[in-house]
């Protein structure tokens, strides 16, 4: 049982570690946390539904469909809502994001509200046995995929230039400009890549939980409970974060009560803030908010 | 009276329409069917039935000022409203506040509703108490079961079911040898059903909705739990076998069912035209019956109040409605004076291989 | 007479609806230094921004190498060769003293990096000893010798210092004054000057412009700054 | 009136301040000098309980102020200026110098709460002479803007004024004159000397030379943490070591 | 009480500069505001004690988000504090209606007490989520400990009773349009002395305002307590108002609300929170007849506003009417 509780805890982890990435990676550029994460997520799992069911297409096609609409959706979101915000307070940029949330929330479930469509898993198959440990192939992708997303990231920011660049154009975004960085034009990217993330991380979670309009809510504390626990800003936390609240969740659940697997997350958060005030990974940088 | 005119009786009905619980705007529809179906066979004493329809999102607060702008903005006759047990709930105050006001529940299935009666508050569907009575007799029904294992979700609509389970299984002498909460919105049950396998149970009451459902037979299937599966009506077994899309996790699942007949069975092709007349979009599902037997009763009492309608006569003619079984709901309805809880009987529906077949007891001993 | 690298033509800049500058004509040539005088609030600062980018004119025209600049985002024109070293140097404080300076090279000269590196780190040896340390912790003055550095990383073509002399010690000020005055004669830099300085001022510019609450006020050669400041300071700032 | 012993701060391998000692008497002026990183600063931040030191100890009329916090030093009646701003950007000027009177205001918290009496004078009177104060800087005319609209050199006379409204005992402004235009260092210089004449001691930062020389009765110079000299102005461009490393020979 | 209402009375909740106008036109509006109960039903008269106690809310919220500036989601965690305490004092001890109320706004306060703690190490986004956090827990504790707070379904208040007189939807109203006089007028009346200023100074650089010798850490407990008092009160007021106490009532979207208001109204404006707990407690039940809206409508209504001002409703009008424009500080009558 406890095997089987630490996989099932890391498979469920990758996938909070998805999400959150998504959140840290905007986050790292634009310093913003996007309270509408939980809907991209959604969306990204919906647009695959749309393109199989409305167009017809296969599972591969409406998957790259949906990543693009999504990327695109983020980099218009970026154009249009946020940038005219961009010397407002921070909190109205959160506000904003919180806005958005709702209303994509209420577009979604004027037209799905009453539905929650089941979708297929990515690759099907029997159930895996290792030992006493049971996984769905689907389990396994979901692992792996996050694994390489972050490394893909860590990379991105730790060792190349354009990473650096987006840090500093998110920490003093005046600064970035007057040594001619295209600050504008690097926000709405990353927009764009956040919006995938949260896709991506959808569209690999939804054949476990269903399509449904308010799918992203819980997502999003999760991720926001693993961001807090590495540390936000710190794309090895988040992931670290994640994976270690996924097998906590399996762990209180499994061995001391089911009752408190709603709440691991708000107690992780609590007792770890509380000892160490800027999460277990994260640098002591003061957040705009 | 309020809310009756020479021409119109003015019924107020509320139900969640949108949020996470809009599915259950569907009984809501029917009861309105129902209504549009009399309507257009004339009306009842010459009265024709209008309707105020009001959204409570399935939010305790919402569905307060709901019923406020029904009783006194919308002035209506009676009310016929809530699938959300806690949206019931919290009105009871206002419906004590107003005695006169008739009020039938439309799908909430709480037994606290109706027990202890409150005079105006009328109850014509399977209790929570029915519904887990019923669940209970037909786990034991199986041979030699012993070992009963639940797990439920922990909210207003939980806990209603919980409490008189829990009693019941008292009463028998029984105790749950695992009972864990599974919360709404989880992505994941591992750590539940671990503990539910190692509890080895024979036959697991699952108090769950359908999205949390459809996590826990999926998992349940993956990990290998054989234990048949009996849940409530909160769910359908259609729309059940379509979501977890697997037939080998739902051959054993029982749900508790509370119409006459499957949906496609001849014998109740007449409501499902009904509905389907009025709102031929909206999906065809167990739960869009829910309402009606409420509906017709409402309908069979203003008759019988005859011209003069009056709130009073409305609600003592409720009262002497004796076993009234227009065919829909699987047992018939009895309001007394004392007993607001009109339905106490129910049957379980499973989904052998490819159709719903309805059942009483297990193994499968078809009743009809 | 040659074109005028930067020319502005009748500028007016508004924040909301206060008129900060109105009517500003200043032509800029090739290897020239020019002053931009004025008390606390005058708009001296706000005449750079508009220049850079980060405000937009709302009346008249800014050329940049003949081209209209008056909508192009700050990137656009540094990228161009016109640089600007702000009052509030808006530094990468989280990163490295090496980090910003690399990043100060990355839009227009990313190739000569070490080539440049060398330059400031000749200018600045202060910087030379710190690179590896966080530009936030650093002091005062060393961060103004940072901003500078940085801005010099993209080799310029137009420079606009706002008061680099604020902070300096006395010995750098002159430092730096040799250093402007090294930029103009090496690479054909054209310099706006904001500074309260006079001595140094005196000692860079060829001409000066003076503002007083958002419009020009007097111009005149570098020569008649060299007069009794005290003077001047009670003529213009009073 | 403050005295530094041994003052010694110390970042991560780097001494920033090394064993420095001063002593600073009432009504006077007391500047320290030195080239750009010389500590003068983190002497400033050790002394107002921003950064702890490594060792050495400051105290105020023979009262230690060892460990205390920054709140705890101002209450001391010790009042500091930011060399990159410490402005409250978005209140407006009249607030900004009103904060600077917040120990000095005795209004209790329910007596505002209720509005009583006291408690509504004691506010008025602060308005009062932050109004007053503004007058005397010659900004009474920004009162009611946003602080944070203002020019750098507006803004850094605000934190002057602000510094210097609650008649605190010792102000320790950091480069105050940095954006003042000349004009405006000389009207500085002149506010320091009434301040000083009325019983206030100044510690000062500068580069500026001008306002150095006119207003100090004191200047220390400082290199790379330790005192180089310790003199009146009329003798610092005498002394070698500092034309050396600071002023330079111009 | 009495005695708040004449001093507010004298200085009026909002005054500022203008004087004499002014508190003429907020004289005129509270008599206004008496004679509402005359013209309405039972319903609209319920929607109109809603805002009341929205408008506490929104001032509550306000102190530490537009003045403190601090991210801190626990409002509706003192909010659903305030009502469970109010409630179940009355429930489990027969308290009275007002002292359950008293005991409410207090039990807000400690937990204001409580949160502002963390909030002196923790800070940005951290303080977001560990607040969130709090409130989420209170909400687990409201549904699995049956015994003390009847779960998950919550319980109904008894009647409400003012000096034993049973209290209708009519006296309901008299008896929070009152508590709003003193919360909003106490509030105002802070929020322009020192302890307000501090505040500010706090939001917008911890370091000077250290220098300047503002305790910040205090400062932020006075805030966070005294937003958690306000926010107490109206849950307590909420309890009474609704009949009903359950804890779904106190979730995110509870809090989201609460920022919506504060949005929309005007970040750092008492007349802002009034004007949005007004415009968001009244626009869900215009939209009533068009379910699935009323999401749409809302974040909508609130991109448009962060869009078009960014100060806020209150921050909009305050630059066409002056008499809307609030300051911090205390006028002298004199200058
Ligand atoms: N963001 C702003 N909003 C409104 N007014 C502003 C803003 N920034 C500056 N001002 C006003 O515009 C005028 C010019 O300001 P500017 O910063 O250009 O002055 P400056 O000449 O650079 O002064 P200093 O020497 O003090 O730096 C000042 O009166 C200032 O108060
Ligand atoms: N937190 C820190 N970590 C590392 N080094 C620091 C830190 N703070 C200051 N320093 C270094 O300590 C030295 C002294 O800094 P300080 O700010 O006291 O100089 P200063 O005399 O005020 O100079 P300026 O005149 O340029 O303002 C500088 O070299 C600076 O880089
Ligand atoms: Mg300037
Ligand atoms: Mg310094």
């Amino acid at each position: 049982m406890f095997a089987q509780l630490i996989m099932s805890g890391i498979v469920n982890g990758s996938v909070y570690a998805v999400v959150a990435l998504g959140m840290t990676v905007l986050y790292r550029s634009t310093t913003v946390v996007n309270f509408c994460h939980g809907e991209f997520f959604m969306l990204g799992a919906f647009a695959v539904l749309v393109a199989q069911q409305l167009f017809g297409w296969t599972y591969a096609g409406s998957i790259v469909f949906a990543l693009a609409m999504l990327f695109l959706a983020g980099c218009a979101i970026e154009r249009v809502l946020m940038r005219p915000l961009q010397n407002a307070p921070h909190i109205s940029m959160a506000m904003m994001t919180v806005a958005l949330s709702y209303l994509l929330k209420g577009i979604s479930r004027f037209f799905y509200g009453r539905e929650v469509k089941p979708l297929q898993p990515l690759i099907g198959g029997d159930p895996i046995e290792i030992g006493s440990v049971i996984l769905m192939p689907q389990d396994v992708l979901i692992a792996g995929f996050s694994l390489l997303v972050v490394f893909g990231f860590f990379y991105f920011f730790q060792r190349t230039e354009t990473g650096k660049v987006i840090q500093a154009a998110s920490q003093t975004p005046r600064g970035a400009s007057l040594v001619g960085i295209n600050v504008p034009l690097l926000r709405n990217l990353m927009w764009g890549v956040g919006a995938l993330m949260g896709a991506a991380a959808g569209i690999l979670i939804a054949p476990n939980t269903l399509v449904y309009p308010d799918m992203g809510g819980h997502m999003l504390i999760r991720a926001f409970a693993a961001m807090t626990l590495g540390g936000f800003g710190s794309l090895p936390g988040a992931v670290a974060g994640a994976l270690t609240l996924g097998v906590l969740e399996n762990l209180i659940g499994g061995y001391i009560s089911s009752s408190l697997v709603e709440i691991t997350a708000y107690l992780v958060i609590i007792v770890v803030l509380i000892v160490r005030p800027q999460g277990i990974m994260g640098e002591w940088r003061q957040g705009r908010g | 009276e309020t809310g009756v005119t020479d021409t119109t009786i003015r019924i107020g009905m509320f139900g969640p329409l949108t949020g996470p619980t809009a599915i259950g705007s569907l009984p809501l529809l029917g009861a309105a069917a129902i209504y549009k179906d009399i309507n257009d066979a004339g009306g009842i004493n010459g009265r024709k039935i209008e309707l105020s329809i009001e959204d409570d999102a399935c939010d305790p607060n919402k569905t307060i000022s709901a019923t406020k702008k029904l009783i006194s903005q919308d002035q209506v006759f009676m009310i016929h409203g809530g699938w959300c047990s806690g949206t019931v709930m919290a009105i009871k105050p206002e419906l004590a506040r107003n005695p006169q006001l008739p009020f039938m529940v439309l799908g909430a299935a709480s037994a606290a509703i109706s027990t202890p009666v409150t005079a105006n508050i009328f109850h014509p569907i399977a209790t929570t108490a029915a519904v887990t009575r019923t669940m209970l007799d037909f786990a034991l029904s199986k041979p030699k079961t012993q070992r009963i294992a639940i797990v439920s979700h922990s909210d207003e609509w939980g806990k209603s079911h919980i409490t008189p389970l829990l009693d019941l299984m008292k009463a028998k002498g029984l105790e749950p040898v695992e009972s864990v909460w599974l919360e709404r919105g989880s992505t994941d049950a591992t750590s539940q059903l671990l503990k539910i396998r190692a509890a080895k149970p024979d036959v697991v009451l699952a108090i769950l909705y359908p999205p949390e459902l459809t996590l826990y037979l999926r998992d349940a299937n993956k990990y290998g739990i054989k234990a048949p599966t009996v849940t409530t009506q909160g769910v359908s077994i259609e729309d059940m076998v379509k979501r977890v899309g697997n037939p080998a996790a739902t051959k054993n699942l029982f749900v508790f069912y509370p119409l006459s007949a499957t949906l496609d069975a001849p014998k109740f092709k007449k409501w499902v035209d009904v509905y389907r007349r009025y709102y031929p979009k909206e999906p065809v599902e167990t739960l869009s019956f829910m309402g009606m037997t409420g509906a017709l009763a409402i309908v069979e009492a203003i008759k019988r109040s005859g011209p003069q309608l009056t709130r009073e006569k409305f609600m003592a003619e409720l009262n002497t409605l004796r076993d009234f079984d227009p065919g829909i709901q699987s047992g018939s309805l009895t309001f007394t004076p004392e007993v607001h809880a009109g339905i106490s009987a129910g049957k379980m529906i499973y989904w052998p291989v490819d159709h719903p077949e309805i059942i009483d007891s297990y193994p499968a001993a078809k009743s009809q | 007479m040659p074109d005028p690298i930067l020319r502005i033509s009748g500028v007016d800049v508004r924040y909301g609806r206060t008129l900060a500058l109105s009517d500003i004509d200043i032509d800029l040539f090739e290897g020239e230094a020019v002053g931009l005088l004025g008390t606390n609030g005058a708009g001296k600062t706000t005449l750079l921004n508009a220049l850079s980018g980060f405000l937009r004119p709302a009346a008249g025209e800014l050329r940049l190498f003949g081209a209209s600049i008056n909508r192009c985002p700050p990137h656009v024109i540094v990228r161009r060769g016109l640089l600007h070293l702000s009052q509030e140097r808006d530094l990468f404080g989280d990163l490295t003293v090496h980090d910003n300076l690399r990043l100060g090279s990355l839009a227009r000269a990313a190739k000569s990096f070490d080539r440049n590196l060398e330059r400031v780190c000749h200018y600045f040896p202060r910087l030379k000893e710190r690179l590896r340390q966080r530009a936030s912790t650093m002091s005062g003055g060393e961060q103004q010798m940072l901003a500078i550095g940085r801005a010099l990383m993209a080799e310029p073509r137009v420079l606009l210092f706002d008061e680099p002399s604020a902070g300096l010690s006395p010995l750098f000020v002159q430092e730096i004054g040799a250093m402007m005055q090294a930029l103009r004669k090496e690479g054909e830099i054209t310099i706006i000057l904001v500074e309260q300085n006079m001595l140094l001022a005196a000692q860079v510019i060829d001409r000066y412009y003076m503002l007083r609450a958002g419009r020009i006020v007097a111009r005149g050669p570098a020569s008649e700054l060299e007069k009794d400041h005290e003077e001047l300071a009670r003529e213009y700032y009073l | 009136m403050l005295e530094v012993r041994n003052l010694t701060v110390k970042f991560a391998g780097l001494t920033a301040v090394d064993d420095l000692s001063f002593t600073v008497n009432q009504g006077e002026v007391f500047t320290l000098m030195g080239p750009n990183g010389a500590g003068k600063t983190t002497a400033f931040n050790a002394i107002g309980g921003f950064v702890r030191p490594t060792a050495g100890h400051v105290a105020l009329r023979g009262q230690s102020m060892a460990g205390m916090s920054p709140a705890q030093v101002a209450a001391l009646g010790i009042r500091r200026t930011f060399q990159n701003n410490g402005i409250l950007r978005e209140m407006s000027v009249l607030e900004n110098v009103l904060t600077g009177l917040e120990l000095s205001t005795r209004s209790s918290f329910w007596g505002c709460a209720l509005g009583a009496p006291g408690s509504a004078r004691a506010e008025r009177d602060a308005t009062r002479r932050a109004r007053e104060m503004l007058g005397q800087m010659d900004i009474a005319g920004l009162a009611d803007r946003p602080a944070g609209d203002l020019s750098f050199g507006q803004q850094r006379l605000v934190e002057i004024a602000r510094a210097m409204v609650a008649g605190a005992e010792l102000i320790m402004l950091d480069e105050p004159a940095v954006g003042l235009s000349p004009g405006e260092r000389l009207h500085l210089g002149q506010v320091l000397r009434e301040l000083t004449a009325k019983g206030m001691t100044v510690l000062l930062v500068e580069h500026v030379q001008d306002l150095v020389m006119a207003v100090s009765d004191q200047i220390l110079v400082l290199n790379y943490g330790k005192k180089i000299a310790q003199c009146p102005p009329s003798e610092v461009r005498n002394n070698k070591d500092v034309l050396e490393v600071y002023l330079g020979h111009a | 009480m009495d005695k708040t209402l004449s001093t507010s009375k004298e200085t009026g909740p909002m005054t500022g500069p203008p004087g004499g106008s002014k508190r003429m036109a907020l004289l005129a509006l509270l008599l206004l505001l008496c004679l509402l109960p005359l013209v309405v039903n039972d319903y609209l008269q319920f929607v109109a004690n809603t805002m009341l106690v929205y408008c506490l809310v929104a001032v509550g919220l306000n102190v530490v988000l537009g003045y403190l500036g601090q991210l801190a989601f626990a409002n509706a965690a003192f909010f659903g504090i305030g009502a469970y305490a109010a409630g179940l004092s009355m429930v489990h001890f027969g308290l009275s209606f007002l002292w359950a109320t008293i005991i409410g706004a207090a039990c807000g306060g400690l937990a204001g007490c409580l949160v502002g703690l963390p909030a002196l190490r923790v800070r940005g986004y951290y303080l977001a989520i560990i607040t969130l956090a709090f409130g989420e827990l209170m909400r687990w504790l409201y549904v699995h400990n049956d015994p003390v707070t009847f779960g998950s379904g919550g319980f109904n208040m008894p009647q409400i009773a003012v000096f034993g007189v049973p209290v209708d939807e009519q006296g309901k109203y008299y008896v929070f349009l009152a508590a709003v006089l003193i919360g909003v007028g106490a509030t105002s009346l802070l929020l322009r002395s020192r302890f307000g200023r501090a505040f500010v100074a706090v939001r917008n650089n911890e370091l000077a305002a250290l220098s300047l010798g503002i305790n910040v850490n205090r400062s932020k407990v006075i805030a966070f307590a005294w937003s958690g008092l306000i926010t107490g009160l109206a849950g307590a007021l909420y309890a009474a108002l609704n009949g009903r106490v359950s804890p779904d009532t106190f979730g995110i979207s509870q809090m989201l609300m609460h920022f919506a208001i504060v949005m929309i109204g005007g970040l750092g404006s008492m007349a802002g929170s009034i004007i949005g707990a007004v415009l968001l407690t009244g626009m869900p039940e215009l939209l009533r007849n068009f379910p699935g809206l009323e999401e749409i409508v809302f974040s909508l209504l609130l991109i448009i506003v962060l869009f078009l001002m960014p100060k806020g409703i209150s921050g909009f009008l305050a630059g066409r009417l002056p008499i809307l424009r609030e300051r911090l500080y205390r006028e002298s009558k004199d200058a």
